[in-house]
């Protein structure tokens, strides 16, 4: 028997994407009850680590445009997004910034009590609204707090959703099970939003939380819905040595150089306009070249590196709006930014692929939505630009909100598919909790993501992509299911073989994208296909799932903007 | 009563205790301490109205500052309803008492009946 | 019961000094303040000797005008002094006031500013005088 | 896990420098539905300067004992998830480098004044439900914007004057450092009641004196006796003492 609980909107992650979905969805109806689903506690979500900005055109008054926020992230995107999703986001996003603002946003200020912006890659206007350099954390604060004004919300914290139940047009329910108590549930509901985060842990070197895993893609995938242009992975320039943690692009923005050996700002030889505030794949692309020229530092551990500087930026200005960068390099690295640069290089940090959404975040089955990082809309296309993700989890999450609210309150429930509530507990009980065998997952994740760090990085070429295929296949096929720690309570040995088992077909799509994409566009760059190809690949890959996983192609939305070359 | 109001008593007592105390203290030390302790001097003190009066003044000050500590200190120790009531009105008589019975000795002394 | 709920419980007394002078102060106010009311009550219960003439009361002299009792009432005065001063410091900060002032912190976060100097100094400034009205005590009672 | 940094492919690390010191690292086991009593599991452990013990506990976990119950997420001090008593005392595992702690045993120990789910594991329901209790939110008529809201200005000052407390991340450290929550099993807790403080002094808000109602309990602020350990252990700055203190203020009459 599986316990049985009841809701009406079940929304998974409870990271800005899941708390702005639970907050409209409750502000729509005070009769829906909500379900907010995390395996992690609320306020430990990945977001709380969004360092640098949310991007929107809220100085009209000083010559900034919704037009040129649309622009500017259709040409970051190397015109790979959906010109109507972006249209559509920047227009709502400059009320979403008043509007946590309303709900106690502690915004920094100009002097005239105006929200501060500040520059960020890519953008033809300083249009980050910041909060000194920790403006996830406190939009995760702002959102969560918010919430507890509604009781109609509920948190269901630490508890590891395993499968989505549908009856093959239709969303019927979860499958989860509570971590602390180790009991499994079917989770009853009418309507889905998945807000499940990034997958940045496929990688070693990463600025992602922990728990960044791809879990919450694979249990999409699974259901069968398609994962969409999974190839583009972005490398953010500066992950500081030897963590990975992220020095945040507000770093630069505020004035940053990157140096290299020569002490040379190099990037006046690779986007002599915009320098280090190229967008990020560009950014990234220049320091490998810089590196692979010999003109990098080697850190401590033998690793290449360049440096950030950000010495004449004066103690005063650090602490007042990089305190979260000096923190983090004082503490994890042991360097004071206002006396030393700090050793970066570029590091995994956002996926601009995900779930296969519409314009309104809704899935290829009825009732279930994606918002968030999970997701993909295409609003970043092939390369995000700084502060638009943060942007994004706002504007959909808000609108799957609201969707499914009204959904749910409408909807017929079809009859609930027992059988593959069974069938999950068969595979997670009997195919991994019960699996004998005697290799080290733990290790075999190390493995895997570093196959990715080697095989998939910032450059690719189709041997590195086929061997890294390869061994990920391998590695999945070693006896890896089973788990050591047979407790019921609190074991996290079994959900990391879980997420483990979700890496395998990830990481599998992923490469898959990246061989089948003969060309280099935004963050996939291909030293054997160095040119973008309009004429082949201006449209996104879609991955379904199956024995062998199935690609498709889906266009591209244009509207009024046509594809051109790139300069910076 | 509120909280805020009954810790308000807390410092307000403290602050009269602290003036009052000085005082009480101030006219201990007119004396060396071991004649201050003779019985006689004792009863002169208590028979003196006004000093009686302060001291009649210290001992409920004391008394509600000092059980109201004990009940707070009480009060975080443990919880539960029962516990709780039992632990305010404890306080509560044990204040009476001390302050009864010290009553009992300043009005027995400051009459001369001794 | 306690396993379950993992609270420190009275142990967390037994170690004052691990957080620092503040919350010594705060174990040493605890302390001071039973210690008063315990006196304050005996003191209650011996002064009522009173009540029942010379003999009564001098025989509780006898009783409490010892060596023990000296130490003892010397541990009172330093007790009540310094549940005094401290009382008062207490009693600000509490309102509110010399508790800092709201601020951007800079890492590193260890100096908080409502555990700044102003309090510190206080808290010495309350063992310090304690311990000073405790000697001139002891020297009025054994002193010549 | 301190995350080893890619190498590309023409790339060959250089002989580092072999730092071969190690630790002891002690883990608290318990898992309380199923064993009676609490014990000790020694493991020796490797580590570099930039080692934190986040990084030495997943050691374990990753290739001695998979069955260590600890919670993380961030592993840069963001998240809140990894509270412990670290040699005795609270502290986030990720933000405490073991070269720090100038010790050649490190103790773990889930944190005090919360309930162990298992090993370091400990149950935060009692500290979400007080911070939920104390109206962590902007109460005003219109903090539901519309179609012509522009922005609430406010001066840099005026974010100052709440700012700091802002910075909390939920890891309840305060609340297992302070001595009444050690024994007062309905106390508020400092995290809350500085979040309380943190929307009282935002200019935004006019919900002050229903906060300061629910606050003058007999379990409310006054369970504060300003011991400051809360601010003392606080890994993020937020001076949760200073807070209580300036909230009680109010209730005090000393501010307006
Ligand atoms: C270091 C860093 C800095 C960044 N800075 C910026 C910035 O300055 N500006 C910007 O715009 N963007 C920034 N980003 C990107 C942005 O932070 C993320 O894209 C965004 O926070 C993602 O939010 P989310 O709500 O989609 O997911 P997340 O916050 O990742 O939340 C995912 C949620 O899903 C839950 N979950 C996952 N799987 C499961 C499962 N199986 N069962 C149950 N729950 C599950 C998780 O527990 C979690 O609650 C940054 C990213 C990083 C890594
Ligand atoms: C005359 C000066 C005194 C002052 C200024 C004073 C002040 C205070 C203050 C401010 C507190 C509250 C402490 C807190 O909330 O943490 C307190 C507590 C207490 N006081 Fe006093 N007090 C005085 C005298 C006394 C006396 C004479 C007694 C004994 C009868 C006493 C017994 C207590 C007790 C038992 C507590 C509770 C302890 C605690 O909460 O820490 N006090 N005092
Ligand atoms: S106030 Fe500080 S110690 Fe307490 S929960 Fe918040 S961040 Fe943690
Ligand atoms: S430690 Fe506790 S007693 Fe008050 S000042 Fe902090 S809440
Ligand atoms: S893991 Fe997030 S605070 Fe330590």
């Amino acid at each position: 028997m599986v316990d049985v609980i009841e809701k009406d909107l079940l929304i998974v992650g409870s990271g800005l994407a899941g708390l702005r979905a639970a907050i409209q969805a409750a502000k729509t109806s005070t009769k829906i009850k909500i379900a907010v689903i995390s395996k992690v506690q609320v306020m430990r979500s990945h977001s709380v680590s969004a360092e640098g900005g949310t991007a929107a055109v809220i100085f009209e008054d000083e010559g900034d445009s919704l037009e040129s926020h649309a622009y500017d992230t259709i040409k970051g995107s190397d015109f790979l997004a959906d010109q109507d999703v972006v249209e559509r986001f920047v227009s709502i996003m400059p009320s979403e910034i008043y509007q946590l603002e309303h709900w106690g946003m502690p915004w920094s200020r100009r002097k005239d009590g105006r929200i501060g912006q500040r520059a960020f890659g890519g953008y033809s206007f300083p249009r980050a609204s910041y909060a000194q350099d920790k403006v996830g954390f406190y939009e995760m604060q702002t959102l969560y707090d918010t919430c507890q004004k509604f009781d109609n919300i509920e948190f269901f914290n630490e508890w590891f959703v395993t499968s989505i139940v549908h009856d093959g047009q239709q969303f019927c329910g979860l499958t989860a099970i509570e971590i602390s108590s180790g009991t499994f549930y079917t989770i009853k509901g009418k309507g889905l939003i998945i807000a499940a985060g990034g997958a940045g842990r496929l990688y070693s070197f990463s600025t992602y939380a922990l728990s960044s895993t791809p879990d919450g893609l694979d249990l999409a995938y699974r259901a069968g819905m398609a994962l969409k242009d999974m190839e583009f992975v972005q490398f953010h320039p500066t992950g500081i040595l030897p963590s990975g943690i992220l020095i945040t692009e507000g770093a630069r923005g505020d004035g940053g150089y990157l140096i290299n050996n020569k002490g040379e700002r190099f990037m006046k030889n690779y986007a002599a306009k915009l320098m280090e505030l190229a967008p990020r794949d560009i950014v990234s692309r220049s320091m490998m070249t810089e590196m692979q020229e010999g003109r990098g530092f080697k850190h401590e551990t033998g690793v290449d590196c360049l440096k950030i500087d950000l010495r004449h930026l004066g103690d005063d200005l650090i602490k007042e709006k990089l305190a979260a960068v000096r923190e983090i390099s004082m503490k994890f690295s042991g360097v004071d930014p206002s006396k030393e640069p700090l050793e970066v290089r570029p590091v995994c940090h956002y996926m601009m692929g995900g779930v296969h959404t519409n314009i309104d975040g809704a899935t290829e089955i009825k009732g279930i939505w994606a918002a968030g990082e999970v997701a993909c809309n295409s609003t970043h296309g092939s390369n995000r630009l700084g502060a638009n993700s943060t942007g994004e989890c706002l504007v959909w999450g808000k609108l799957t909100g609201e969707f499914a609210a009204e959904y749910v309150l409408s909807c017929k429930t079809p009859p609930f598919p027992l059988y593959q509530v069974e069938t999950e507990e068969k595979r997670i009980y009997d195919g991994v909790f019960r699996g004998r065998g005697d290799v080290n997952p733990y290790e075999i994740k190390q493995e895997l993501t570093d196959t990715m760090n080697d095989k998939a990085y910032v450059f690719r070429n189709e041997n590195d992509l086929i061997t890294g295929l390869k061994k990920i296949r391998e590695l999945r096929e070693l006896t890896w299911k089973h788990v050591d720690d047979q407790a019921k309570e609190y074991n996290t040995n079994f959900t990391n073989v879980l997420e483990l088992d979700a890496m395998f077909r990830v990481t599998e799509v992923l490469l898959l994208g990246a061989i089948y994409r003969k060309e280099s566009r935004g963050a996939h760059a291909r030293t054997d296909y160095p040119n973008r190809d309009d004429k082949n690949f201006l449209h996104h890959t879609l991955v379904y799932h199956a024995k062998e996983p199935i690609i498709k192609t889906h266009p591209v939305a244009i509207t009024k903007y046509k594809p051109v070359e790139r300069k910076y | 009563m509120r909280e805020s109001v009954v810790m308000k008593i807390h410092y307000g007592t403290a602050l009269g205790a602290v003036a009052l105390v000085a005082i009480h203290i101030l006219f201990r030390m007119t004396q060396n301490f071991a004649d201050s302790l003779e019985f006689e001097s004792v009863i002169a003190n208590y028979e003196f109205l006004p000093y009686a009066l302060l001291l009649e003044v210290i001992l409920v000050l004391i008394s509600i500052h000092g059980f109201n500590g004990l009940r707070v200190i009480l009060l975080e120790l443990r919880q539960g309803r029962t516990y709780e009531k039992a632990v305010t009105y404890g306080c509560i008589a044990a204040m009476a008492a001390v302050i009864i019975y010290g009553s009992r000795t300043i009005l027995i002394a400051g009459m001369g009946i001794v | 019961m306690e396993k379950q709920t993992n609270r420190e419980g009275i142990k967390g007394w037994l170690n004052p000094t691990r957080y620092g002078i503040e919350r010594f102060a705060y174990w040493l106010m605890r302390l001071t303040g039973l210690g008063l009311l315990a006196y304050f009550v005996a003191h209650i219960i011996e002064t009522s000797t009173i009540v029942d003439g010379k003999d009564a009361w001098d025989k509780m002299l006898e009783l409490t005008q010892t060596t023990e009792g000296h130490i003892i009432l010397a541990l009172v005065i330093g007790m009540s002094v310094f549940h005094t001063v401290n009382g008062i410091r207490v009693m600000l900060g509490q309102g509110g006031i010399g508790v800092g002032k709201p601020g951007r912190p800079d890492y590193p976060y260890n100096k908080p500013a409502s555990l700044n100097n102003k309090h510190k100094l206080c808290i010495y400034a309350s063992i310090g005088l304690a311990a000073l009205a405790m000697l001139y005590g002891l020297q009025v009672m054994f002193g010549v | 896990m301190a995350a080893i940094a890619p190498q590309t492919l023409e790339e060959k690390p250089v002989a580092v420098e072999s730092q071969s010191k190690s630790i002891t690292l002690r883990i608290s086991k318990f898992n309380p539905k199923t064993e009676s009593n609490r014990n000790f599991v020694d493991f020796t452990i490797p580590y570099k300067k930039w080692t934190t013990v986040l990084d030495a506990i997943l050691v374990v976990k990753e290739n001695f004992d998979h069955s260590v119950g600890v919670r993380y997420s961030c592993r840069q001090s963001s998240c809140g998830s990894c509270g412990m008593k670290i040699n005795g005392k609270p502290a986030l595992a990720c933000y405490t480098k073991i070269s720090e702690l100038n010790s050649n045993t490190i103790t773990v120990e889930p944190m005090d004044n919360f309930p162990i789910i298992r090993d370091l594991v400990v149950s935060f329901e009692r500290m979400f439900s007080a911070h939920k209790k104390l109206k962590p939110y902007i109460i005003s008529e219109d903090s539901e914007i519309t179609k012509d809201t522009k922005e609430f200005l406010q001066t840099p000052e005026d974010v100052e004057k709440y700012l700091q407390f802002s910075n909390c991340i939920k890891c309840g450290l305060c609340n297992s450092a302070c001595p009444t929550m050690a024994t007062d099993s309905s106390f508020i807790g400092p995290q809350a009641l500085a979040q309380a403080y943190r929307y009282v002094a935002d200019n935004r808000d006019k919900g002050k004196n229903d906060r300061l109602k629910i606050i003058d309990d007999s379990h409310g602020i006054w369970r504060c006796h300003f011991a400051g350990s809360c601010s003392k252990v606080c890994p993020k700055g937020v001076d949760p003492a200073m807070a209580i203190q300036l909230l009680r203020g109010y209730l005090l009459g000393f501010r307006k």
